[in-house]
């Protein structure tokens, strides 16, 4: 059986190896920085060239209603829309709303789930952008609690 | 009923000795004092004093550790000798603002060795109180203090009616142990842990008619 | 050197479930430290990952993904044996790849 | 496991989707039940579990060895089921010793670490990071199983009472003792619960969680820097490590944890 140990080492050898080779993927794309650096929903909108989206049942996010702390917050994005080129993720209180992009890529599901940190109560917002530029959100409101003593 | 009838045989079958014995202030088990002298340093504005038990908290850690209450002549002591130290406010005026109560019972810090020293200590009142009903994050150890000055028939705290659940609630948060000996509750102007002027604002929360909590 | 993802692939069926956990401080930017001098952002900004060597997730991230980020996917068509690779690279440069085989 | 988990998320999209009518009943506890079932699936502690592994068989220390002949209780290099026996008694010692202090002589007399030096780190800094990451390892290896602490020597027997004395000390500027959080029943500190530490089931919950990651901090925290922190919000002068009264502690509540399965390395706010 092979350890964990082992497995890592070999992660080692296989990521210098396509480093070497300039084989990387993602290498290409530019960092939307100023996108993710936007101080309010629409500065961020503005900042990725796209509309304000409007609402559609076919865009799907799941958050819990209670976070029980803002520093990890699950949210899994999806959509049953077709033509979907990215799916973006935006806490809208947070001093930098937008959290993550994904380019949606024909062989993985538009499904993501990630952990976003969340610095008060408020909406959280799952969002398509279509090939032809249009955006479709899904929303939910996320209260953020205290939890144990308060030091 | 039952308990007092208890201590009654109590004190019959072992004379007069237990009382002074235990009124008596005598420092805890030397053994614990070790550990804890061995086991701790100080370490920013809690220093070493804070291990040390005043003669309240070392008869009810006896009486928690032991599983048996506090005898009733304790329990009477430490009542009185609380009750006598409540210093009452020094310029009559028990009320505050409940907006500021509101904050410090939202506020857990203050007092630890991570805490700025000198900054202002918080209530810690929403660790262990539900009170005003828009904060869902309350703790259990204490009882609901949601309606505290309603349900006590509050309507204007000038009242005559008003002035003895004015007095008690002063005196709990000064030093709890002058109602429940071994109160869990910390004593928060015995202790200074809040001024007066911050029990004002605490006052406000619990009993101003304007106050979320009678809402 | 960063700490090693841990990443889990499953077959479900004719699919794929992928879960990565990657060891990362992604530090907002916002916070202060104890002198109040701000500390600088420091976070992942680029995930990627590809299946048997092509590319099937390509995500851009910002400071407001948690510390030590979650990341699942489901890849359509896949089987045990197959290979996921993940990379991630950060703000300062730093990257991290790993691979897991499908279970 | 893995399966179920996926299929529980996509109900759950279904479901929010689908029933705003039935969802707006749910209470504030259902709420904060739910977001903790939705963290359990990739637990951080993954991360130092592989970690401590990793760190267990690489050759450290000025001695440059490995620690695959620490003795954690059940002889050398034994890891499995060393969990749910400590603290115990260690005739090379001659104290009772928890995980982390344990390995803590065997990072001192393996691999010739200074162990002053390290007992002084702060926590999550240097060599104290790579002892929470091996006491998370370790742990993992005894997921599971149920506690059994022993208590035939005289010494373990001491600090038995002594944890006892310890969990019911009130002092501090706010009188606080561990009893008071943890001496009930059903409570919780804002919306955190509480287990009942003087239980058998509460004591398992509470004991048998650490090490675990904190969602609040994103630090994994083992049972030292547990008490550490409890002793801080006491209001109680610094925890040192290591010391005689968290190992005591360890002692009482992991007896009274008998035979309840340890979870650890578990996820807590």
């Amino acid at each position: 059986m092979q350890t964990r140990r082992e497995v890592l080492k070999r992660s080692g050898v296989v990521a210098a190896l396509l480093l070497g080779a300039g084989l990387l993927p993602g290498a290409a794309l530019a960092y939307q920085k100023n996108a993710f650096e936007a101080k309010s929903f629409e500065d961020a909108f503005k900042a990725l060239g796209l509309p304000m989206p409007v609402e559609s049942a076919e865009v799907m996010l799941t958050a819990p209603d209670i976070a029980e702390n803002g520093a990890v917050v699950p949210m899994t994005m999806a959509s049953s829309l077709s033509g979907v080129k990215k799916m973006l993720l935006l806490v809208e209180k947070n001093p930098s709303p937008l959290i993550a992009q994904f380019m949606v890529n024909a062989a993985v599901d538009i499904q993501y789930q990630t952990r976003a940190k969340m610095g008060e109560s408020c909406d959280v917002y799952a969002v398509a952008v279509m090939a032809d530029g249009k955006t479709f959100f899904a929303r939910k409101e996320v209260k953020v609690t205290l939890g144990g003593c308060g030091g | 009923m039952k308990k007092i009838t208890t201590t009654v045989i109590c004190i019959c079958a072992l004379g007069g000795m237990v009382l002074p014995a235990m009124s008596q202030s005598e420092p805890a088990d030397a053994a614990l004092q070790n550990t804890l002298n061995a086991s701790f340093r100080a370490e920013g504005q809690a220093g070493m004093d804070r291990l040390l038990q005043d003669d309240a908290n070392r008869l009810c850690s006896q009486a928690d550790a032991s599983g048996k209450a506090l005898s009733d002549e304790d329990a009477e002591r430490i009542r009185q000798s609380s009750f006598k130290a409540i210093a009452w406010p020094t310029d009559g005026q028990f009320f505050g603002d409940y907006k500021l109560g509101e904050k410090l019972a939202q506020d857990g810090r203050g007092k630890t060795w991570s805490d700025k020293p000198g900054s202002e200590n918080g209530g810690n009142c929403y660790n262990c109180h539900q009170i005003s009903k828009t904060e869902i994050a309350y703790g259990t150890l204490g009882p609901s203090l949601y309606n505290y000055g309603k349900l006590r028939g509050i309507s204007d705290v000038n009242s005559v009616t008003a002035k003895p659940i004015i007095d008690y609630t002063w005196g709990k948060l000064w030093n709890p142990r002058a109602y429940n000996a071994c109160s869990s509750m910390p004593r928060f102007g015995h202790n200074s842990l809040l001024t007066q002027a911050q029990l004002k604002h605490l006052m406000s929360l619990l009993l101003d008619p304007q106050s979320p909590v009678n809402q | 050197m960063a700490d090693p993802m841990r990443i889990r692939a499953q077959a479900a069926g004719s699919k794929i479930n992928v879960r990565v956990l990657m060891s990362h401080e992604m530090e907002s930017g916002q916070r202060k430290d104890v002198n109040g001098a701000p500390i600088p952002a420091w976070h992942i900004q680029e995930v990627s990952a590809t299946h048997n060597g092509v590319e099937v997730l390509n995500a851009e991230w910002g400071p407001g993904v948690s510390k030590n980020p979650y990341l699942q996917f489901t890849v359509k068509n896949g089987k045990a044996g197959d290979k996921i690779n993940v990379t991630w690279k950060d703000n300062k440069g730093e990257s991290r790849t790993d691979e897991a085989t499908v279970s | 496991m893995s399966t179920a988990i996926f299929s529980r998320s996509a109900w759950l999209v279904v479901a929010m989707c689908g029933a705003g009518a039935v969802w707006a009943q749910k209470t504030a506890s259902d709420s904060i039940a739910e977001y903790r079932a939705m963290l359990q699936d990739g637990n951080p502690a993954d991360l130092f579990e592989a970690k401590g592994e990793d760190l267990w068989k690489q050759a450290r220390g000025p001695k440059k060895v490995t620690l695959e002949q620490c003795d954690l209780g059940k002889g050398p290099g034994v890891v499995n089921g060393v969990w749910v026996e400590l603290p115990r008694y260690f005739t090379d010692t001659q104290q009772v010793q928890d995980l982390e202090s344990r390995l803590l002589t065997c990072m001192e007399t393996l691999q010739g670490f200074d162990a002053p030096t390290i007992r002084n780190t702060p926590y999550g800094k240097g060599e104290q990071a790579n002892i929470t990451a091996l006491a998370t390892w370790v742990a993992s290896q005894s997921k599971g199983m149920a506690f059994k602490l022993p208590q035939a020597h005289a010494e373990e027997k001491r600090l038995f009472e002594l944890g006892r004395q310890l969990f019911y000390y009130r002092a501090g500027s706010h009188d606080f003792s561990c009893a008071t959080c943890h001496g009930q029943d059903n409570k919780r500190i804002r919306l955190q619960d509480l287990p009942n530490l003087t239980t058998n089931a509460g004591a398992g919950l509470g004991f048998g969680a650490w090490p675990a990651y904190r969602v609040s901090n994103g630090q994994m925290w083992g049972m030292q820097l547990r008490l550490n922190d409890c002793y801080r919000q006491q209001r109680f002068p610094y925890a040192q490590f290591g010391a005689e009264a968290g190992i005591a502690l360890s002692v009482f509540i992991g007896v009274t944890a008998r035979g309840v399965e340890t979870t650890a390395p578990s996820i807590r706010r």
